[in-house]
């Protein structure tokens, strides 16, 4: 059964799923979004959460002592292992059900652990792998605005080339951050024994629905999903969805799960937009495009997001009826 | 008064089992009902390196966490190790050297530079034909416990069969026994 | 803010020992453009509730369908993301079809 | 005196993996390091095997480690660890976090120098360098010592006024590869000691929703110090309780301070670990030429016990503090403990400094019995560093 917006909206017209009102995030961020979607698709599965964060924009603004805007169990320990410190968590429950103690046999808890790019791509990322590997059955979900937001718009892993950060800005000679974007979805479904997908909240049904099969898979899942920053990409602060839908219609962003090795694309763009068309709208790349070097850096991403989204087609069909593991 | 230790300083190349055979004096030791400490030497040395592994055997609690410097016995296991000098330092004319040969007494005792004691088994030998493996120590206790009698022969048959009988069948443990006792009747010192 | 409290009157650890405390924290005062609801261009598709970052929309379940039925502007950031989700609110709409109109918080000053 | 049922030869390792077993924490998480992995090994046997319930998480560093105990702990599981040198460096950060969320885990640390150069023996710059990391250190000098304390360590720090994580600090390779004789308890007296886990704002109690490491910031951070403060200050009189009960079920009897022969000392030294025994050796040698010499060895180093050396010190001809650890620009961490302690002594002292041991340099009689010389000859000087075992 694929959840759809009314019945959700039946189901949390009086209450809260997991995140609650008074959380300190900025105006119009994506991130609130990006667990509300996980938690409340959890919720009306049946699932009780227990949540962990990385530190970041939504450990620090969710939870200001003496104010938490959590309804549900919620742990935060540091920045690189929010991965560990959940597998901590889902190891108690296991050796507490055996033992009989404090967990309820007849609940179904899911264990979710969230980081931003920069807790999961860059300094997280070894504790990520360590607890993918072991097998612990959490969902990871990584809300990818694309840098170091907490701390004002440092590069990370995550930025793509030509973006405007602080410690790789556009400059005189320079022009910011040359590297494209590390794919932390390939490196995670490189862990086989896993269930990868990439969302974005423009696409509801779709986001629903893979948190529905990754509550199901028997293992560790790792979600991705596009997270604007409307701050630092440098637009309005009702413009979160616009841009993800952007990037999915783009092919920046394509939408698409991995399961033990199994590709599917699960948004299929008829055709795709021009990259530069997600490019012009945000003024993280504005510094960029005064540059005489603008068109060469984006073709080359143009060129990057063509044969990644060419590359996942194939391996779509390569890739089908024959599970890694 | 201050307690006396009997210590035991254990020559061999690392992976030839001197670490496991100074654990089982130390338990011996134990069923004798003394205190004993069995430590080794340790640094980042692979196979075949020469390694040191030592015993402290007393009546009461023993305090000393130091290393070794001059033991009252010391056991060499394998021979071709003769003729270094670290075999000898820190001894006198009252240390005793039991060495795993089947070299006589007064060739070792010459090559050793040994002003003292010094006793041979072929423990490697004995082990062969009775254990069917190449591994000395059991024999080595046995002349250790004739030549010293910090241990006793039925200390270690004890600890032989506390610890062999759970992991093998009854034919190796008696081998081993076998082998003990060879040590215990087989070694031979000078005076 | 409530008046803050001794060591000897807090939970130890950091622990906040209660859900959801943050309700109490009104985030309604960083508005500068309020979000109105016209119920009557309204088709309750529930885009805004939905997508609202703060969950400041207030739905009510009327013979078991979610129904629109305005703001909780104790919480409203004002971000505008519920009008541009609206399938019924765009620019090219004149402000009366709307279902959501924003306006700036300064008309609401007494 | 209970007897004595089961008396074993084993490595220190061993005897902590077994108080381990014993103990049967929920979760264990843990990495191995010279000279620790031994305990891991025989833990990771006993669970292999079955001897315990515990689930143990083989994690992919010590940071983890220190991690997935901590959200094992916040979770409501009784959870332990244990690690060296490097790896606890490696997770000082989650220390702190550990004492700050006032997480009861209980971690064995097999003592070795911190590198670098890279050295895998046993000093103590390990665990100095978390002595301020809110974390309850408890201080070995044998295998037995280390067992038991492993065992009242769970008490310790689940205890309510506690609520604190705790360090069985114990010498690496010398305590923890060396095989000594342990009296171990039956396992059923041993679970009984350590009784079911005490837990507090449990994670998993759906029901009632926490939230654990929030955003702390000028408003409250500092009154959660002071309860961390406060914790500590309730520790001494805890260990004293736990000490008692432990001494009815073994009929070993343990205090703050490890005193050998001092009532009548005119000279006192003062070690953690290991070294101990080997001073109490040379104490009883020059007791034998007539000094009156004794030594104190803390069980504890933190919280430090600083009143209960006050009065045990005040008033003697000479103090001599033996650290194996150095502190870089300043004075070494037991030695500057004891001299500020001594400041607010009716009658000071004489005291010296000795640095001893680092990087697994041996460290023996002749050095211990030099030092003690140094103070019958009235050589000591209190802002003068000296080092035993080094060559000039």
């Amino acid at each position: 059964m694929a959840l759809n917006i009314m019945q959700l909206a039946t189901m949390f017209a009086d209450k809260h799923p997991g995140i609650t009102s008074g959380h300190r995030l900025c105006p119009g961020c994506a991130a609130p979004n990006v667990a509300k979607f996980a938690l409340m698709t959890a919720e009306a599965l049946g699932y009780t959460p227990v949540v962990g964060f990385a530190t970041g924009c939504m450990e620090v603004s969710t939870t200001i002592y003496p104010y938490t805007a959590w309804n549900v169990p919620y742990i935060h320990n540091a920045f690189e292992n929010v991965a560990a410190t959940v597998s901590g968590v889902e190891t108690a429950y296991r050796a507490l059900l055996k033992k009989g103690r404090l967990v309820d046999p007849n609940k179904k808890y899911a264990f979710f652990a969230f980081g931003g790019d920069g807790g999961t791509y860059d300094i997280g990322l070894q504790a990520l792998s360590g607890a993918v590997e072991r097998g612990h059955k959490f969902i990871y979900i990584v809300y990818d605005n694309e840098g170091y937001m907490n701390t004002g718009n440092q590069r990370s892993g995550a930025t793509p080339p030509g973006s405007q950060t602080t410690t790789q800005p556009v400059g005189k000679k320079l022009s910011g951050k040359i590297q494209l974007k590390k794919n932390i979805v390939e490196i995670m479904a490189a862990h086989e024994n896993v269930y990868v997908a990439t969302v974005s909240t423009s696409e509801p049904m779709d986001f629903f629905k893979k948190i529905e099969k990754a509550l199901n898979f028997d293992g560790p899942s790792f979600i991705a999903a596009m997270s604007p920053c409307v701050r630092f990409w440098r637009v309005n602060d009702d413009k979160a969805v616009e841009i993800s839908k952007l990037a999915v219609e783009t092919g920046y962003w394509p939408l698409y799960e991995v399961e033990r090795g199994v590709y599917r694309v699960t948004k299929k763009v008829k055709e795709l937009k021009p990259v530069r068309e997600f490019i012009e709208k945000q003024g993280r790349f504005r510094p960029l495009l005064k540059r005489p070097d603008a068109d060469e850096i984006i073709n080359e991403l143009q060129e990057y997001v063509t044969s990644r989204w060419e590359r996942l087609l194939a391996l779509e069909e390569a890739t089908k009826d024959k599970p890694i593991r | 008064m201050p307690a006396k230790y009997f210590e035991i300083r254990w020559h061999a190349r690392a992976g030839q089992g001197a670490k496991s055979a100074s654990q089982m004096l130390a338990e011996a030791a134990l069923e004798m009902g003394k205190y004993v400490q069995s430590f080794p030497e340790y640094g980042a040395e692979r196979t075949g390196a020469p390694m040191k592994a030592f015993n402290r055997v007393a009546d009461e609690p023993i305090l000393v966490h130091s290393s070794v410097d001059n033991p009252d016995v010391v056991v060499i296991i394998d021979d071709t190790m003769l003729g270094q000098p670290m075999l000898t330092e820190g001894t006198d004319e009252n240390t005793v050297f039991i060495v795993n040969t089947v070299k006589d007494v007064e060739y070792v005792r010459q090559k050793l530079g040994a002003k003292g004691k010094v006793c041979t088994i072929a423990a490697t030998d004995i082990a062969l034909e009775e254990i069917k493996r190449g591994i000395p120590n059991t024999v080595m206790l046995g002349a250790i416990a004739k030549v010293t009698g910090i241990i006793t022969l039925e200390s270690v048959e004890q600890r032989i069969k506390k610890a062999f009988a759970k992991k093998f069948p009854e034919e190796v443990v008696e081998a081993n026994v076998r082998a003990l006792r060879r040590g215990f009747e087989e070694v031979k010192c000078n005076g | 803010m409530a008046e803050l409290k001794g060591w000897k009157d807090i939970p130890i650890g950091g622990v906040i020992d209660k859900p959801a405390t943050a309700k109490e924290y009104q985030t309604g005062t960083w508005r500068v453009i309020r979000p109105v609801h016209q119920p009557e261009n309204c088709i309750h598709c529930m885009m805004c509730w939905l997508y609202c970052p703060d969950q400041a929309i207030v739905i009510e379940v009327v013979d078991g369908k979610p129904k629109m039925k305005g703001y909780n502007y104790y919480y409203c950031k004002g971000c505008g993301l519920c009008a541009n989700v609206c399938p019924k609110t765009n620019d090219n709409l004149p402000e009366e079809k709307r279902a959501i109109v924003m306006k700036p918080e300064t008309e609401f000053q007494d | 005196m209970p007897e004595v049922k089961n008396r074993q030869a084993v490595t220190g390792a061993q005897a902590i993996a077994n108080a381990m077993r014993q103990i049967n924490p929920d979760v264990v998480a843990a990495y191995p390091i010279t000279p620790q992995t031994p305990v891991v090994e025989y833990f990771a046997q006993f669970v292999a095997d079955g001897a315990v319930e515990t689930e143990m998480i083989p994690v992919e560093s010590e940071h983890s480690a220190m991690s997935a105990v901590v959200g094992a702990a916040a979770a409501g599981a009784r959870a332990m660890t244990a690690t060296a040198a490097n790896g606890l460096a490696l997770m000082h950060e989650i220390v702190y976090i550990a004492a700050s969320s006032r997480l009861p885990i209980v971690m064995a640390v097999a003592n070795r120098a911190l590198s670098g150069p890279i050295n895998i023996h046993c000093d103590h710059s390990d665990a100095m360098a978390e002595r301020d990391s809110g974390w309850i250190q408890l201080w070995a000098e044998n295998a037995q010592e280390a067992y038991d304390f492993t065992l009242m360590a769970i008490r310790i720090a689940e205890h309510e006024d506690v609520r604190l994580p705790v360090m069985v600090n114990f010498d690496g390779f010398i305590i923890s590869h060396g095989v000594e004789v342990v009296d171990f308890l039956d396992d059923e007296v041993a679970r009984k000691f350590v009784g079911e886990p005490k837990v507090m704002y449990p994670l998993l109690d759906t029901e009632h929703p926490v939230t654990h490491g929030p955003l702390d910031l000028y408003d409250y951070y500092f009154e959660h110090k002071r309860q961390q403060i406060e914790a500590m200050k309730h520790v001494k009189k805890v260990f004293k309780e736990v000490a008692e009960e432990f001494a009815k079920i073994s009929g070993r009897k343990y205090d703050l301070l490890d005193k050998y022969k001092v009532d009548d000392a005119e000279y006192i030294m003062i070690a953690l670990g290991s070294t101990a025994g080997t001073i109490k050796y040379t104490v009883d040698l020059l007791r034998e030429e007539g000094h009156k010499v004794g030594v104190i060895k803390p069980q504890i180093f933190r919280p430090f016990p600083k009143n209960e050396l006050q009065e045990l010190l005040n008033g003697r001809k000479g103090v001599i503090v033996l650290d194996r650890a150095a502190s870089f620009g300043a004075e070494a961490p037991l030695y500057e403990a004891v001299k500020s302690a001594l400041y607010e002594v009716a009658v000071k002292p004489q005291i010296g400094s000795y640095v001893y041991g680092l990087g697994g340099r041996d460290i023996k009689i002749e050095h211990i019995r030099k030092a003690f010389e140094d103070a019958f000859s009235g050589n000591l000087i209190a802002d003068e560093e000296r080092y035993l075992g080094l060559r000039e």
